[in-house]
């Protein structure tokens, strides 16, 4: 069992128990640990991930499989905790001696996300989903106000009752094919398809992950928790479980295929999520309510490339997933110091104003993400959504990418609400607000990612192709 | 050496109007210098020419040179020239070149009397630069040798006439004047332009020497032909202002005097006739299209003389009798033979100018265009003006001598043959036009001087520049008559009818205007059913009013409305309206409740399950 | 691969241009414009020599430049000029030219002006060159985001409702462009995005060609102003900056029918003649519609927006009598009306910024009191109305010839407009123009010298290929011929 | 698919109906946790059927079940825990009174 197969995992492993030894200290190390540790461990993580990308191989007797597909995710979420780690220096409204539970609880996400990538195995699929799950839940309640337990209790038993309805999904499965291992699965799948109760089996299962993805059915849970949760937690939910549910679709599609019936059934949640994201979108005062209905929408994109169920589908979902999270990220930064500025953790529409004489980084940072998520080229939002669509009119699903393009214009529409404020309205408080070191340099990283992964995007397309290539292989 | 002197007759105009525009603020004063200068010059080239090419040895000359590309084998399959393209170049032959020297004589002089009319006024330079460009507008259009190059000239002279007539532009009628006179030849210059598209389309070339009737008939049906010619027609109409297009010329007197002179008296008006005869041969292929010319000939000649009658402004009767002179000469062209109404608008057009000169030498001097009040402020006593006026009048109503009689005899002969119905009506016009000019010149000449008003004394060059052109302009008037004259056979019974006709028409207007005072106490007191009608100018006026103010824009504003609420209002906004009012229904949704979300995402699932099993027939 | 890369060069000075004026520092203003006009004069020079050195015998692409860029994708950043845009090329320079001279007086934040106007003019470039689907498309949904800045920053009258409805507008367009060429490439044998490869190995089927065609014309009838989508140009430009709405109408117009003749009728001719007919009426509506509203406005950028539609008009029957005639006159038309429009919007500009007011009828006895500037707005107006000696008055001949030949009823009934135009845009002349001189704005000074040059350069290519039009054919009507399967 | 183990299938679906439509029905937080575990207990149930009858290798779906039911604790005390915080923050943990987030 070659260790370095499983490096960014033994890394977070050995920093959650850190923590934990910590938490007994009598000292109080909040500050510190959120302020330095997590930063650090974030780039030693993302070093590691990315050191590990060329191994593969087998883990666990073979319930454990590393190879580029689930590298690729784990850099993206080592990526993700990284940007989260970063934003957390603009947090509101933690208590001081919740936080390095706080940290605890990151921790233990990332690596319930990192093993999902992972997990070929059914059993260890489940497993790792509920604790990144679970660590999620907390994180989703710390904060001091009325309002964040309501969005804990309603996540847990939204996520519970999604995971419940995958357990009974795996267990027909299983009992069908004799085995939890995905890869013997996929090989029984052409017998086993005849039967009703097997298929039946496979759709609840996968009918399950898009409550992490929040696509339409189980996208309840996703605007009151994006905006009760802190906005560095908003930012990892949107970012790193929505990459990770794209991690275990491809995989779990790749390896035992979509049903015929189920396909027409994805185009449809795909037509509906796209739509009531982006018209409730349109009314929404809250910032962050209004990205957790785009993310809603963006997860209807993503389905459309998922369902095309091609090798070219499942490669640009890949590349989408990363453009999403380097998006969301540029935008929620902005939103989290915003937020600090105005000092409450819900900033509306109107905090945003004269954001531009404020500060013209923040603004050109913001207004690159917001057109990015819009798909508006050069970014790199148009470059995903190109070939996303792409795949899916190869597969003659030409209404649903025709559907999408009209969303995205109508998008745009709220997009460009929130540029207009950030660049036109005269600001209420008009003191500079200064951009402290470390988001500063991230908000550079960003854009120069949006922009160079929009214009030169080759080398990381060819990189998701050979990702999938080798994922798809036994 | 040919091309060489028409290139300086072409050109002189444009380089007279750029040197004017690039001159300094300062060098203003010197630009009626200029413009005076490179008229002469282009006057003599154009004698020049007449003298090389005297008794018409070595004509026609044409230079030809190809512009415009347009070749589409797919569309016209039956063009003759395989790869067409449209050509621009010169033309000359005796019709050219005696409507070149017309042409460029008259606007030296012209230009010449200016510099006395103008003298006062601040933006000379501007109003001399416009006449330069007119003459060259006015040049282009003799000497074109295809009708394309004749259309686009002839939309420069409409924009110069625009301008011209307009040049006052702080006077609100004078813009409004030169506004109808440019939008009232545009309506007419569309015929002009489909016809021009249509002879592309159908015959393939549009130059004279090949516009042959016996061509035309054989590649073109007879119903075409005809269309054809009208539509040509049509653009003829609106520059010579013929019957319905007529309403501009009138109100074109806002103009300075010497604009109308050279305007809208000798050339620009004169072009639609030029046209006829030039394009003769597209007009005569179908006898149609000569009734049709014929019969609106006769009909601008009566309304034209009758309207002349009321006037009481010395600028209208001149404008009025030119269109009902312009009516004599299409009726002449309609009546088969275009050289009589070529010869017409020759003499006419050196004698009309004189008319204009002499009544603007009044009017610069009197400060009123009113004949009554020239006659009441010692008219009569300026010997020199009343001498040209009464020779320009009778000439217009053609005494035996002086031009107008011979020319108007050919054409009363070319008419006569054809029909006596427009011969009768001819013969009435030039009663009409005898009545008015003896009018006029009565009113003039013996009213009762009540204010005097002593003429200020005047430099030397302003004396030479007003009476030079008025001695020259008579002078050849008289010199055209005889030099010009195509045939010379004394037709002794058309003496007669003239003569009667002369002598009726001067009596009467004696008989009524013996003493003016008294003539206009009548007037004033009680008008007749007929004047009113004419004071009306037969509600040709009014009929355009309805039609442009009623009908066009009450077209236009109701568009507009549609663009504003169906367009703009339905389409654009209320769908972005309803797709916000989609988001806020769907907003409901988003009710808070825990296990609604549950029983949603429940129901979702249920719904997959039904379809699953519903479609599921055991095929994946 | 010629050797000097003349086409990424034009398009490499305004980028270049926009990022060394994103480096300065906001509060050197001057700078800043000096490098945006060398940006500008650049592009200016090197699209004059691309003119003179295109060799208008050879009938093929020249100047091709070919680079990987997504393999897996077929998609390549590949350059060529052929007859249909070296003029638009050209066009465009000379229009950013004019505007960065035009809009010298703008002085709220300079910086963000002149890096939207390069953004936006480095979009356009690319879209004129390219040969690709992929870039044609990322380069056209460039040039749409600058201008709503453009306008919900610097502009006027109801400026944020104008901005986001031309912005929606346009992306709605390019919506139902995008399902198109990735239907295109979807389909087997295509499997690539490359115009060229496109052309020679796909054959769509007739009924495929028709729903495609409609499509694709739509969504580049959206930018070009065909009938029922024009209402946003109007408003688009009233609102805009003069600098702005002049590259709008003079150039992004043109984008949409540039868009229909390369992209629609080269790859879908049997489509383009069955809806052949239908362009012809819209256009026909076009014209006549837009020329009757514009008689009712009142603002001069209204009257010019909609004569604007009017002029697009043309260029779109042009198009829809599918002969070489009518395409050799509607490329000419697009290359004089961007000029004429962007002279327009110049005037007008300056007009209001002296004035404060745009309204004809506050605006009396200008040509008293700066004769230059109304000269020029003249000079404009004459061209509008189609006066020879001009570009436009070529470009509608040819049009009208071509619609005379093909569809008698629409030709001669398109004629009228050359009517109402001149109704209109004399009407406007005479209110704002002539008359007694108004008290209001007696301040208002005439150009300087430096006002002077951009608007003398429109006239100045007015006359030019008003007078020689066989140098503007040339160049086109090789390529047309080909473009018709000649 | 033996007559028993189709027996069992029936008792667990119909297990997995009643908890779903507890936690659809019940107002009260915690009865709603105790329908979750209905839940995933009847998924257990699903696979012990399965292992008694059809699964070759025996141990797999008992280490599923163990695996279910050490989850399942650990989600009741997560769920406990905010459902407590609930509690302190609005004194009553009726489902009908967490309706702040709304829109």
């Amino acid at each position: 069992m070659n260790l370095f197969l499983f490096l960014p995992e033994t890394v977070l492993l050995a920093a959650i128990v850190i923590l934990l030894c910590l938490t007994l200290a009598k000292k109080d190390y909040g500050t510190p640990v959120l302020g330095f540790f997590l930063p650090a461990l974030g780039a030693i993580l993302v070093l590691a991930s990315f050191s590990s990308l060329p191994h593969s191989g087998n883990l666990f007797s073979n319930a454990y499989r590393v190879d580029p597909l689930a590298q690729g995710f784990k850099c993206l979420i080592a990526l993700s905790f990284f940007f989260t780690a970063i934003l957390n220096q603009n947090r509101l409204s933690i208590p001081f001696d919740r936080e390095i539970e706080y940290g605890i609880f990151l921790l233990s996400a990332t690596l319930g996300m990192m093993m999902m990538t992972g997990a070929v195995d059914l059993l260890a699929l489940y497993v790792s989903m509920e604790l990144s799950s679970y660590s999620l839940y907390l994180l989703a309640s710390l904060r001091q106000d009325r309002r964040s337990p309501e969005a804990g209790v309603k996540y847990l038993i939204f996520g519970a009752a999604a995971s419940g309805v995958f357990l009974w999904g795996a267990s027909l499965v299983t009992g069908l094919s004799g085995t939890t291992s995905l890869l013997e699965i996929s090989g029984k799948v052409p017998v086993l398809i005849w039967q009703p109760a097997f298929s039946l089996g496979l759709v609840f299962a996968s009918f399950a992950f898009l409550f992490k993805l929040s696509g339409f059915p189980l996208h309840f849970w996703a605007p009151d928790v994006y905006e009760s949760a802190p906005t560095p937690v908003t930012n990892f939910i949107a970012t790193a479980s929505k990459a990770t549910a794209v991690a275990i679709l491809i995989r779990f599609f790749m390896l035992t295929g979509i049903p015929g019936v189920f396909i027409a059934a994805l185009g449809a949640l795909a037509f509906v999520s796209m739509t009531l994201g982006n018209t409730v979108a349109l009314v929404q005062q809250d910032v962050k309510r209004l990205l957790a209905y785009s993310s809603i929408a963006q997860a209807g994109y993503i389905l459309t490339g998922l369902l095309a169920g091609s090798f070219a589908g499942y490669s640009s979902s890949f590349f989408y997933a990363f453009a999403y999270v380097l998006m969301n990220t540029g935008a929620f930064l902005v939103t989290s110091v915003v937020a600090k500025t105005a000092n409450h953790d819900n900033p509306r529409l109107s905090d945003f104003d004269g954001l531009a004489e404020r500060s013209p980084f923040l603004a050109l940072l913001l207004l690159l993400s917001l057109l990015s998520l819009a798909g508006i080229p050069p970014l790199v939002g148009f470059t995903g959504k190109w070939i996303l669509f792409s795949a899916a009119m190869d597969k003659g699903h030409w209404f649903l990418v025709l559907w999408g393009v009209l969303n995205s214009v109508v998008s745009l529409f709220y997009y460009l609400t929130l540029v207009k404020h950030a660049y036109l309205e005269k600001p209420v408080v008009s003191a500079p607000i200064a951009v402290s070191g470390g988001t500063r340099w991230l908000g550079l990283f960003l854009i120069i990612g949006l922009i160079a992964l929009g214009l030169f995007p080759n080398a990381f397309i060819t990189f998701a192709q050979q990702a999938i290539l080798k994922g798809a292989a036994l | 050496m040919d091309l060489a002197l028409l290139w300086t007759i072409q050109l002189s105009g444009l380089a007279a109007f750029l040197l004017i525009q690039l001159l300094p603020r300062s060098a203003k004063k010197i630009a009626p210098a200029i413009g005076i200068a490179l008229s002469f010059l282009a006057a003599a080239a154009s004698a020049k020419l007449l003298l090389d090419h005297a008794n018409g040895f070595g004509l026609p000359v044409q230079f030809s040179h190809p512009w415009l590309a347009v070749s589409d084998r797919a569309v016209w399959p039956n063009i003759p020239v395989e790869r067409y393209a449209l050509f621009v170049g010169f033309l000359l032959d005796p019709l050219n070149l005696t409507m070149i020297t017309l042409v460029t004589s008259i606007s030296f002089f012209v230009q010449l009397f200016s510099f006395y009319y103008m003298n006062e006024d601040r933006s000379r330079a501007r109003y001399f630069g416009f006449l330069s460009f007119f003459s060259f507008s006015m040049t282009g259009l003799v000497l074109s040798n295809n009708l394309l190059q004749t259309f686009l000239f002839w939309e420069l002279v409409g924009l110069t006439s625009y301008l011209l007539i307009g040049f006052w532009y702080e006077k609100e009628s004078a813009a409004t004047a030169a506004r109808k006179a440019f939008v009232v030849n545009r309506l007419a210059d569309l015929g002009f332009y489909l016809g021009i598209i249509l002879v592309l389309i159908l015959f393939g070339s549009l130059n004279f020497t090949d516009l042959k009737s016996q061509a035309l008939a054989q590649v073109l049906p007879p119903a075409t032909l005809t269309l054809v010619g009208v539509l040509v027609f049509l653009g003829v109409m609106g520059k010579s202002a013929q019957f319905p297009f007529h309403v501009w010329l009138p109100d074109a007197m806002e103009g300075p005097t010497p604009v109308s002179a050279l305007i809208h008296s000798a050339t620009m008006v004169a072009a639609g006739v030029f046209l006829l005869h030039r394009a003769f041969d597209l007009f005569s292929a179908s006898a149609t299209t000569l009734l049709v010319i014929l019969s609106v000939g006769c009909l601008t000649a009566l309304t034209g003389a009758a309207l002349a009658t009321i006037q009481r402004d010395m600028k209208r009767i001149l404008a009025y009798s030119t269109v009902s002179q312009l009516g004599l000469m299409t009726m002449a062209v309609g009546a088969g033979s275009s050289t009589a109404g070529f010869f017409h608008l020759s003499t006419h057009a050196y004698f009309k100018s004189l008319l204009f000169l002499t009544s603007g030498v009044f009017i610069h001097r009197f400060h009123t265009n009113d004949i009554w009040e020239i006659g009441q402020k010692g008219g009569k006593n300026d010997r020199l003006a009343i001498g040209f006026l009464a020779f320009g009048l009778l000439s217009l109503s053609g005494l035996p001598p002086l031009a107008g009689f011979f020319s108007k005899d050919l054409i009363l002969e070319a008419i006569k043959e054809k029909n006596l119905f427009f011969y009768s009506g001819a013969l009435f016009v030039s009663f009409l036009t005898a009545y008015y000019s003896f009018r006029m010149f009565l009113v003039i000449a013996r009213g009762r001087i009540r204010r005097e008003e002593r003429p200020h004394a005047e430099s030397r060059a302003l004396k030479i520049s007003r009476n030079v052109p008025l001695l020259c302009l008579a002078t050849l008037s008289l010199v055209a008559a005889f030099l010009g004259m195509p045939s010379f056979h004394f037709n002794f019974e058309m003496l007669l009818t003239t003569a009667a006709i002369l002598v009726s028409g001067g009596g009467l207007a004696i008989l009524r205007f013996r003493d003016p005072e008294a003539a206009e106490q009548k007037l004033l007191a009680g008008k007749t059913f007929m004047q009113k009608i004419l004071e009306r100018k037969f509600f040709i006026d009014d009929a355009y009013e309805f039609l442009v103010k009623k009908v066009g824009l009450a077209i236009a504003h109701a568009l507009n409305r549609f663009d504003r609420t169906v367009i703009n209002g339905l389409m654009v906004n209320e769908t972005s309206f309803s797709v916000m009012r989609l988001g806020r229904l769907a907003a409901l949704l988003q009710n808070g409740a825990l296990q609604d979300y549950l029983a949603w995402a429940m129901t979702g699932g249920v719904l997959i399950l039904f379809a699953f099993l519903h479609f599921y027939r055991g095929t994946p | 691969m010629s050797p000097f890369p003349i086409l990424s060069a034009i398009l490499l000075c305004p980028v270049a241009g926009l990022i060394l004026v994103l480096l300065t520092p906001r509060k050197f203003e001057t700078a800043i414009k000096f490098l945006s006009l060398l940006a500008a004069s650049g592009t200016l020079v090197l699209s004059i020599i691309l003119c003179k050195i295109f060799n208008t015998a050879d009938p093929g692409f020249q100047f091709v430049e070919h680079l990987e860029w997504i393999k897996s994708y077929g998609i390549h950043y590949s350059n060529a000029v052929d007859g249909l845009n070296v003029s638009l090329i050209l066009l465009t320079a000379i229009v950013i030219f004019c505007g960065i001279l035009v809009s010298w007086r703008v002085t709220y934040r300079v910086k963000d002006f002149f890096a939207n106007m390069l953004f936006l003019v480095s979009g356009v470039f690319g879209v004129f060159m390219t040969t690709n689907l992929f870039f044609f498309f990322l380069f056209y949904e460039i040039a749409v985001i600058p201008m709503y800045l453009l306008i919900v920053i610097w502009g006027s009258t109801n400026k944020q409702y104008a901005a986001m409805k031309l912005t929606l507008y346009l992306l709605l367009g390019s919506a139902l462009m995008f399902a198109g060429f990735l239907y295109m490439y979807s389909l087997p044998e295509a499997r690539t995005f490359d115009l060229l490869t496109l052309k020679q190995n796909v054959h769509f089927s007739p009924p495929i060609q028709n729903i495609l065609f409609l499509g694709l014309f739509l969504g580049f009838g959206v930018l070009a102003a065909c009938f029922p989508f024009h209402v946003w140009s109007p408003d688009g430009h009233v609102a805009a900056p003069t600098a702005a709405s002049m590259l709008h109408a003079g150039v992004l117009m043109k984008l949409g029918a540039y868009g229909i003749l390369r992209v629609a009728v080269t790859l879908l001719p049997e489509g383009a003649r069955h809806w052949a007919g239908l362009i012809a009426v819209l256009s026909l509506c076009n014209i006549v519609y837009g020329a009757l509203v514009a008689t009712q406005q009142k603002d001069l950028k209204y009257i010019i927006g909609y004569s604007s539609v009017s002029h697009m008009g043309i260029v779109l029957l042009g198009i829809a009598t599918m002969t070489t005639v009518g395409f050799n006159g509607a490329l000419f038309q697009m290359f004089a009306h961007g000029i004429m429009t962007a002279l327009f919007f110049a005037c007008v500009g300056f007009i209001y910024d002296g004035c404060h007011t745009r309204m004809a009828d506050e605006l009396g006895g200008l040509s008293k009191q700066a004769p230059m500037i109304s000269t020029f707005f003249i000079l404009a107006g004459l061209c509008g109305l189609g006066l020879p000696g001009m570009g436009s008055f070529v470009a509608e001949l040819l049009v009208t010839i071509a619609a005379v030949g093909t569809y008698p009823m629409i030709g001669i009934t398109s004629i009228t407009a050359l009517l109402i135009t001149a109704f209109y845009v004399l009407t406007a002349v005479q209110k704002a123009f002539y008359g007694p001189v108004n008290p209001h704005h007696a301040d208002f000074k005439d150009l300087d010298w430096l006002q002077f040059v951009p608007r003398a350069v429109l006239v100045g290519c007015l006359i030019f290929f008003g007078i020689f039009p066989s140098v503007f054919l040339n160049w086109v009507s090789l390529s047309t011929k080909i473009l018709l399967g000649g | 698919m033996s007559q028993s183990l189709q027996s069992y299938l029936v008792i667990s679906s119909a297990l997995f109906a009643i908890g779903v439509f507890g936690l659809l029905g019940r107002r009260n937080l915690v009865a709603v946790l105790i329908s979750l575990e209905l839940i995933l207990n009847s998924a257990s149930l699903n696979f012990l059927a399965f292992n008694k009858f059809s699964l070759p290798d025996k141990s797999l779906g008992q280490v599923f079940v163990i695996f279910i039911i050490a989850l399942a604790a650990a989600e009741v005390c997560v769920a406990l825990s905010l459902i407590l915080l609930l509690y302190r923050k609005k004194d009553s943990i009726n489902v009908e009174d967490a309706k702040e987030l709304r829109g």
